[in-house]
């Protein structure tokens, strides 16, 4: 029966159709939607535990369209990452989006962006995951200018053409490569070695082309300002396109794409990831010094998004088994960090309406859990030993020092010391400035909002401590890959 | 408007059956000599336009109504349809249809002749028609 | 100054046309010649066959009625267009 | 281009055809231009008559049975350009009906005018 | 009996419409039109399953004689086009069954049911016939009763669009029939498959005339299908017409020709005889350009049946680029998008009308937020949309890929960007259309729109449409492989 890999992405869709259909009042499209995404993850888990290697095809219309789905280890963890967190941005955002009006269509794109999202951690060939890929920016505009302001309208606009031409860059390597190995399903190693080898720098144009269209959703630095200019969205959905659902999926594309489509081999034939590595080297600490000077916090995060997904990326551009398990880690440590910094800054935002640095002096005297949680979290996104920021970097440098380039290491420390730079201010500003503890009331969010909050503080925390049963299940499908 | 002369409806009676006369000629003997449904059909149009410059279109309609003409038109056209693909479906399945004839006759050839007939009413029909939609006052 | 301009290319063009036009004619067999490639079979049948399968003497009409009546038939049918559109176009 | 003066139809009915299609371009007045669509389909017909003829022999039409069937013209073409003949005819008269009514709503047959005004409007 | 439907839907066609012209009765008239339709798509779908038996069917008519009468050739794209067409036209004719009333005044509305029949007739005709000439008079057919839909309405522009496109199509098909007359002097044959075996062997000695008649047949055809250097008479007149007259002209009309010009490029002349002149590389360009400029003007435009009208130059772009490629899959990617756009193309028109008469405004921008007011018909547009740009398993992503396929199967990878960048201009011009429809609201204020019931009476022929296009896209390997 291996039908039920098809129910965790048609399950969201259809609960988002159904709120589109029925238009249910508050309570019930809360009950709708959290019982939706619950029943979600525990389908995810049942099938993470008690399906293995199984696979479906959808509709296969001719050799190269057949909506393929497989998941494997990676996509399992990347199915999971999604669903759970998105359980808790359910609870979020019910509260931070309140009670105002044509709320339906919101959270109805809100269910089928989890759905997609999922369908691209199943995807089994590149044309579905391309299909999946197309939809998820047709299924987060919606949320991206929900506030429908022209400022909103412009940002969508925004990330509607940046995505397309990534997209279409996507497409043209598809085409080329489809043209040689009349074959697009994932395996591990990668298709393009089973083929003849033909001339190298046909195969680098296609890496090229596919790591930059890729890229364009993992904010690679010459197409990375759609992401700051997309903060105009409610902070739900940032911490999601951040966090989770459009950043990691370019990533989690990009490491299809490298691992199981061309084969790190042909691409190391070819040269094309030292090209790449620069591009990476650049993102990060590009995005770490711009993130120093914004006095928006939001913005502040978002740049520091892209540095950190310079990270993940660099576990993709070099070759080692350590390297490419400290990029999957960080995939996941990097999602769970981030969104708790996002929950954390816009409950500031909800309840006390600042988004600015100097407006939050003091803050942490009147939210005390919520800033305590952002210090946690921001320790870990620092990589201070134990907590889980460090144990993916500590892979990454390994990875580097393994393939000689000494540099790795050298750069990861100095961006890690850029991310103190530009979140210790925060935290400062927010315990040690403003009027002393005694004379401000404490008022902290209500519990649809900071339970959330600080069960991901405490996940962090936890996967610091005991990363090993993520490493083991990387580990096992990066064995298949070197 | 044109005067009505009297010279004009003098020469106008012996001419105009002289030209449907010979229209008709030219139409029934399209599979004899030179000719056809067109052409003679356009000179029986010539007939009824000279008819209805010279003695008006009142006079026109009281011998032939637009709307019998539209009738002939659509019914002959009709006819022309059918009985064509009557004969290609008897062309290949060796269906009855009417005998050649002898050669040389006007009652020969076929549903040439017949069909050049239809032709001849609707060709005149329709250009008559279309004139006296360009003459009228209406535009 | 534009107008001039449109009738000077319209010249322009039409020249050219004209010259392509002429050295097709240069490349087409000689008129009235007994061997062009069109006094062919097609002709030959047409010649023989009209009065024997069809009995019109005028051999044009019996093409024009009996073999591709169906042309003709088209024919028939562009002037019932046509008249339906003049008619069309002065109902008001 | 001796050429020419062989194939003279052809090279005349090219030459009206140009004149023709100049008429239809050059003129905006729209009566000229049908006038020049009509001698382009004239020239047409006339090249693709000039295809059938052959020297010394006459029209298809049988006088006596007996003759020899060689000694007639090719009928191909004669029979087409009746065919051809109607549908201009059929073109003209539609084109003229147009004009009237254009002429009715802007007072002009002038097609660079009317094509003007509908810039203004 | 079988072989002879072609003959049968052409003539049924016809006979209704010389009937529909002396009957009084408005009831009677659109049943007429209604049967006759009805029976030519079924027949329709009886002539595509014989010829999915027997791969083509041949039918002569005048004295069963292959070479002196009339030639009919049915071959699988023949088929699939014509019931393609027949099922469209039957659409339009159910969609424009209570929307006719709107756009034509009462005492028109017989002549609609006329020429829609005569016009379908003809198409049918050109699509099947096998003789140059004949086609030639089933083209000008066609030319006649589009001008006559196009001036339904009584209306200047309608007048002035129909002139200009008189003027253009008389040009054309002069051109046209100057190439039978070159093609009849060197071969001597007008029927396609004949010509075809004296042109194989006799076209070195004849290589300006043939390469002339290439020319003259490109460009007489390319002016009729709006082929983009030549497509100045389509936008007024696409735009002007009523909506079912539009969506018939843009989505049937035009390919016709386009089809025509197929036949005689690679069944009359051959692969290696087009493809050893220039002609197929100008062809390429002219694809190219329209498929660019094409879209660049749609952005432009202010309306939307006018923006509608300039993506279909646009789509006729992929069409002639299709065939430019001189391959045979070129010619059948060709052939798939014909269909694909008939539908798409078809129901874009269709639903644009809705809209259009809903908010009683051409404009583009007071379209803002008429998502609210007609969700479903604006969801079936964005489906559309979708298949323009390019969403997969949608026809237009099949295309694109296809057409990239056969470019690297012809070694002009850089042909790649061509279609690419014409997908990403079609994102900038359907897209602001459905995000202002769904998402822009400062339009709705203040802005009190007609009724708000859905009349299924029109959105069922749409969803039929819409869900064609889905289909087509399904089946397109099986399609694809038929051509």
């Amino acid at each position: 029966m291996d039908l039920i890999i098809v129910v965790p992405i048609m399950l969201p869709i259809l609960t988002g159709f159904l709120l589109g259909i029925i238009k249910p009042n508050y309570n019930n499209r809360n009950t709708i939607i959290i019982s939706s995404t619950i029943l979600n993850f525990i389908l995810i888990l049942y099938i993470i535990l008690f399906k293995h290697n199984v696979s479906f095809h959808i509709v296969k219309i001719n050799e190269f369209l057949d909506i393929y789905l497989m998941p494997d280890n990676i996509g399992k963890i990347f199915a999971t990452l999604v669903s759970a967190l998105w359980i808790l941005t359910t609870f979020y955002s019910i509260d931070y989006m309140g009670n105002q009006k044509n709320l339906n269509k919101f959270f109805m794109f809100f269910m089928i962006t989890e759905g997609v999202t999922i369908g691209i951690a199943f995807s089994g060939n590149l044309i579905t995951l391309y299909l999946f890929y197309e939809l998820l920016t047709l299924s987060t505009f919606p949320l991206v200018i929900e506030k429908g302001s022209e400022k909103a309208l412009q940002a969508g606009k925004k990330y509607l053409i940046y995505s397309f031409f990534g997209a279409t860059m996507v497409l043209f390597g598809i085409i080329l490569l489809f043209s040689q190995t009349q074959n697009l399903a994932f395996t591990p190693g990668g298709i393009v070695g089973s083929v003849p080898m033909g001339n190298p720098n046909f195969y680098l144009f296609i890496y090229i082309l596919l790591f930059l269209g890729f890229g364009v959703k993992a904010a690679l630095v010459p197409f990375h300002s759609w992401l700051p200019s997309a903060m105009v969205a409610p902070t739900p959905v940032s911490s999601l396109l951040h966090a989770v659902a459009v950043v990691k999926s370019g990533i989690f594309a990009l490491g299809r794409m490298t691992y199981y489509i061309l084969g790190w081999e042909v691409i190391e034939h070819t040269k094309g990831n030292d090209y790449m590595l620069i591009l990476v080297l650049i993102t990060i600490l590009m995005g770490s010094f711009l993130a120093i000077h914004q006095q928006n916090l939001k913005k502040r995060l978002a740049y520091s998004t892209i540095s950190q997904l310079g990270y993940i990326m660099l576990g993709l551009v070099i070759f080692e088994n350590s390297s490419y398990i400290g990029g999957m880690l960080h995939m996941l440590f990097h999602a769970t960090i981030k969104i708790t910094l996002f929950f954390c800054v816009g409950a500031i935002m909800h309840y006390e309406n600042k988004t600015e640095l100097k407006e939050i002096e003091g803050i942490g005297k009147r939210m005390p859990k919520t800033m305590l949680s952002f210090t946690v979290a921001s320790i870990c996104l620092i990589g201070i030993p134990p907590m889980n920021g460090f144990v993916s970097k500590w892979f990454l440098a390994i990875g580097g020092l393994e393939r000689g380039n000494y540099f790795v290491p050298i750069i990861l420390l100095l961006s890690a010391l850029l991310t103190a730079a530009y979140l210790i201010p925060i935290i400062s500003s927010a315990f040690f400035k403003g009027k002393p503890a005694h004379d401000v009331e404490v008022s902290e969010p209500n519990n649809f909002m900071l339970v959330p909050i600080v069960l991901l503080a405490v996940l962090n925390v936890i996967l610091g401590f005991f990363p090993n049963a993520l490493i083991t299940m990387i580990q096992s499908a990066a064995s298949k890959l070197f | 408007m044109i005067k009505k002369d009297i010279i004009l409806k003098e020469v106008g009676k012996i001419i105009i059956p002289l030209v449907q006369i010979f229209g008709i000629y030219i139409i029934v003997n399209g599979h004899l000599s030179s000719g056809g449904g067109f052409s003679g059909g356009t000179v029986l149009a010539s007939s009824l336009i000279i008819m209805h410059l010279i003695y008006g279109e009142a006079y026109v309609e009281k011998n032939i109504k637009k709307e019998t003409l539209i009738k002939f038109i659509s019914i002959s056209l009709i006819f022309y349809a059918v009985v064509k693909g009557y004969s290609f479906l008897s062309d290949v399945y060796n269906l009855p249809h009417p005998a050649l004839g002898p050669v040389g006759k006007i009652f020969s050839a076929g549903f040439i002749l017949y069909l050049n007939i239809v032709l001849g009413i609707l060709v005149a029909s329709i250009f008559y028609i279309i004139f006296s939609i360009f003459i009228s006052k209406e535009v | 100054m534009v107008k001039k301009m449109r009738k000077a290319s319209a010249v322009f063009i039409t020249l050219i046309l004209i010259f392509v036009l002429l050295v097709g004619v240069k490349d087409l067999p000689e008129f009235g010649n007994i061997n062009n490639p069109t006094n062919n079979i097609l002709s030959q049948t047409y010649l023989e066959n009209t009065v024997l399968e069809t009995g019109s003497l005028n051999i044009v009409s019996g093409i024009i009625l009996d073999y591709r009546a169906l042309d003709t038939l088209m024919e028939a049918t562009v002037l019932f267009s046509g008249l339906i559109v003049i008619m069309l176009l002065f109902k008001s | 281009m001796e050429i020419f003066t062989e194939n003279y139809f052809e090279t005349g009915a090219i030459i009206l055809f140009g004149i023709g299609f100049v008429t239809l371009m050059l003129h905006s007045n729209l009566i000229k231009k049908i006038i020049g669509m009509n001698i382009m389909d004239t020239a047409i017909f006339l090249f693709f008559i000039s295809k059938g003829y052959v020297t010394n022999k006459e029209a298809p039409i049988v006088v006596d049975i007996t003759k020899n069937p060689d000694s007639y013209i090719n009928p191909v073409p004669s029979a087409l350009m009746l065919t051809g003949i109607v549908v201009a005819v059929t073109t003209t008269a539609f084109a003229l009906a147009l004009t009237i009514k254009l002429y009715k709503h802007y007072n002009t047959i002038d097609l660079e005018k009317i094509l003007e005004m509908r810039e203004e409007s | 009996m079988i072989k002879f439907i072609p003959l049968i839907n052409i003539l049924i066609l016809i006979l209704f419409s010389f009937i529909i012209l002396i009957t009084k009765k408005e009831k009677n008239v659109k049943l007429m039109s209604f049967a006759s339709n009805i029976i030519t798509f079924l027949l329709s779908i009886l002539l595509l399953t014989r010829v999915l038996l027997e791969d083509f069917i041949v039918l002569n008519l005048g004295k069963n004689n292959s070479l002196l009468g009339i030639q009919f050739y049915i071959g699988s794209s023949e088929a699939v086009i014509s019931l393609t067409f027949t099922f469209v036209m039957l659409m339009i004719l159910w969609f424009s069954n209570s929307s006719v009333k709107k756009e034509v005044s009462e005492i028109r509305i017989s002549f609609f049911y006329i020429l829609i029949n005569i016009l379908l007739a003809s198409l049918l005709g050109v699509i099947y016939s096998n003789d140059l000439f004949n086609s030639y008079v089933f083209i000008e057919v066609s030319t006649l009763s589009a001008c006559g839909l196009i001036i339904l309405k009584d209306k200047k522009e309608n007048i002035k669009a129909t002139v200009k496109y008189l003027i253009m199509s008389t040009i054309g098909s002069g051109l046209v029939l100057m190439a039978i007359a070159y093609i009849y002097s060197i071969t001597g044959h007008l029927n396609i498959t004949n010509i075809n075996e004296v042109i194989v062997s006799s076209y070195q000695s004849h290589q300006n005339a043939v390469l002339i008649i290439l020319g003259l047949f490109t460009v007489g055809l390319g002016i009729k299908s709006a082929v983009f250097p030549l497509h100045s008479w389509l936008p007024d007149a696409h735009s002007s017409a009523p909506t079912p007259a539009s969506a018939a002209l843009s989505a049937l009309v035009i390919k016709v020709y386009v089809f025509m010009l197929i036949k005689i490029l690679f069944r009359m002349f051959t692969y290696e005889i087009v493809n050893s002149f220039i002609i197929m590389d100008i062809i390429l360009l002219l694809g190219s350009m329209g498929m660019i400029f094409g879209s660049i003007m749609a952005i432009f435009q202010k309306e939307l049946k006018r923006m509608i009208a300039y993506s279909s130059v646009a789509q006729m772009g992929y069409i002639v680029f299709g065939i430019g490629l001189g391959t045979i899959s070129g010619t059948a990617i060709a052939t798939y998008h014909i269909i694909g756009h008939a539908v798409t193309k078809s129901s874009l028109f269709l639903i644009s009308g809705l809209m259009i008469e809903k908010t009683s405004s051409k404009k583009i921008e007071d379209l803002k937020g008429i998502g609210r007011e007609m969700p479903i018909t604006l969801g079936l547009f964005t489906l559309g949309a979708f298949s323009m740009v390019g969403i997969p398993i949608l026809p237009g992503f099949i295309s694109k890929w296809y057409l990239s396929l056969a470019c690297i199967e012809v070694g002009r990878v850089p042909l790649i960007l061509i279609i690419l960048a014409s997908s990403l201009l079609n994102v900038l011009y359907y897209f602001p259309i459905i995000i202002n429809g769904f998402f822009g609201n400062e339009n709705l204020d203040g802005k009190i729109y007609k009724s708000k019931k859905i009349e299924l009476s029109r959105l069922i022929p749409i969803f039929f449409l819409v869900l064609s296009i889905i289909l087509v896209g399904a089946f397109s390997s099986k399609l694809i492989n038929l051509f």
